[in-house]
């Protein structure tokens, strides 16, 4: 149950022992790892700066943390986001998630992931030849995030 | 009431936060931002499309018939994109 | 494309990180790992042992990898598998895909470890104090396998 | 022919692999199964209930009726369960 909003890369190998360690009754970890890609359609990115709502993020990914362990019988999550300046191949984001069962953990990663993308107080940046632009959000990252409304994994 | 914007938002409008004192007449969010929009042109051309400006009061989403007070603290931004 | 079934521990963090070096148009990167549980239903596990049909099981995750590749657009996929006697807390497998849209990397991972565990020759023996016993398959598995035929994610 | 038999089936037959000459009318999965079940009680016993038995023929899952012959690897194992 560890939420983190930072600037400094992270160790997906470290994070992810860390969050089994001394948990014998885990028998599935499922995890994703966002990262910056070097093109938006066909315009090549030099990279990306995140921007947040600090606070907002915290409490937004809070309740995610809570809905999800509300649905599934989770182990342990963790939510890691970076924010700043990023060049493609860098990492984004980490969800984790941990249960005795692969299928409540593959299930509550996705609904982390996807709630992520349309709640919590994100903004990408880019840096394209023409300059910079603002991401626009997509339509498919809400339907993803409302088939979790309809559905309980 | 403390106002916070962000990406577009606070590009747009020039600014990322400001404390402001709202008329009276002002109690829902709907009410906020057509009162913002008034305040110049940067704020104007910010909300123009409301479709693509989000709410938070109090780092809630809300809807834009939610009242808001001198103590609040409200924030606009366009749809999120992290992750 | 890469497969493994080797008795070694592994390190999901340097894996993951090869999985997707050089390849900036990864967007997502999902990865399941599977540990030894220390409880069978109720019923301690001291260690769990590994047996497998060497040739037959390369061929048969060969086999998925590439019907992984024929249903979704994959950039990288890594499936590990130990063999041997391990302990509760031990990683047993690593499955991991990496694509452009994390969706595709969520479905193929899935169908990748739900296939694995009907059709991959491996078998557990626990041993309990009650001696050793041979893990009996779960019709939940064969669900979870079948679920994949008619349903393309 | 070449056999091979894994976890369970291995223990109760008592050996992991053997070469064999089937006599001529065994000219299939069921047929092969049928006759290993009279070389001996190890046999008969881990071959009593075929709905637990899974047959390889050359490294590929078959059915009963899948046909065998002298030069094939065939294997017999309980249903799988790694991951």
């Amino acid at each position: 149950m560890t939420i983190r909003v930072e600037a400094a890369d992270f160790d997906p190998g470290a994070e992810l022992a860390a969050l089994t360690r001394g948990k014998p009754g885990i028998g599935g970890l499922v995890s994703f790892v966002g990262l910056v890609r070097d093109l938006a359609g066909e315009t090549p990115i030099a990279a990306l700066t995140l921007e947040h709502y600090p606070g907002m993020t915290e409490r937004q990914l809070g309740e995610l943390e809570a809905e999800a362990n509300r649905r599934w019988p989770l182990d342990a999550t963790l939510i890691i986001h970076r924010v700043g300046r990023l060049e493609p191949g860098d990492r984004i984001v980490l969800v984790a998630v941990a249960s005795a069962h692969r299928d409540a953990a593959f299930d509550a990663c996705r609904f982390l992931i996807d709630w992520l993308k349309t709640r919590a107080p994100f903004w990408k940046m880019e840096e394209t030849s023409d300059g910079p632009r603002w991401v626009v959000a997509r339509a498919e990252d809400d339907a993803a995030a409302a088939h979790w409304l309809e559905h309980t994994g | 009431m403390r106002l916070l914007y962000f990406a577009w938002l606070r590009a747009k409008i020039g600014i990322g936060h400001e404390e402001v004192e709202v008329p009276d007449h002002v109690r829902d969010v709907a009410g906020l931002l057509a009162w913002l929009k008034s305040r110049g042109p940067g704020y104007a051309e910010a909300l123009a499309d409301l479709r693509v400006v989000r709410t938070a009061v109090n780092q809630a989403y809300v809807k834009p018939d939610h009242p808001v007070g001198r103590d609040d603290e409200v924030a606009l931004f366009p749809p999120v994109t992290g992750g």
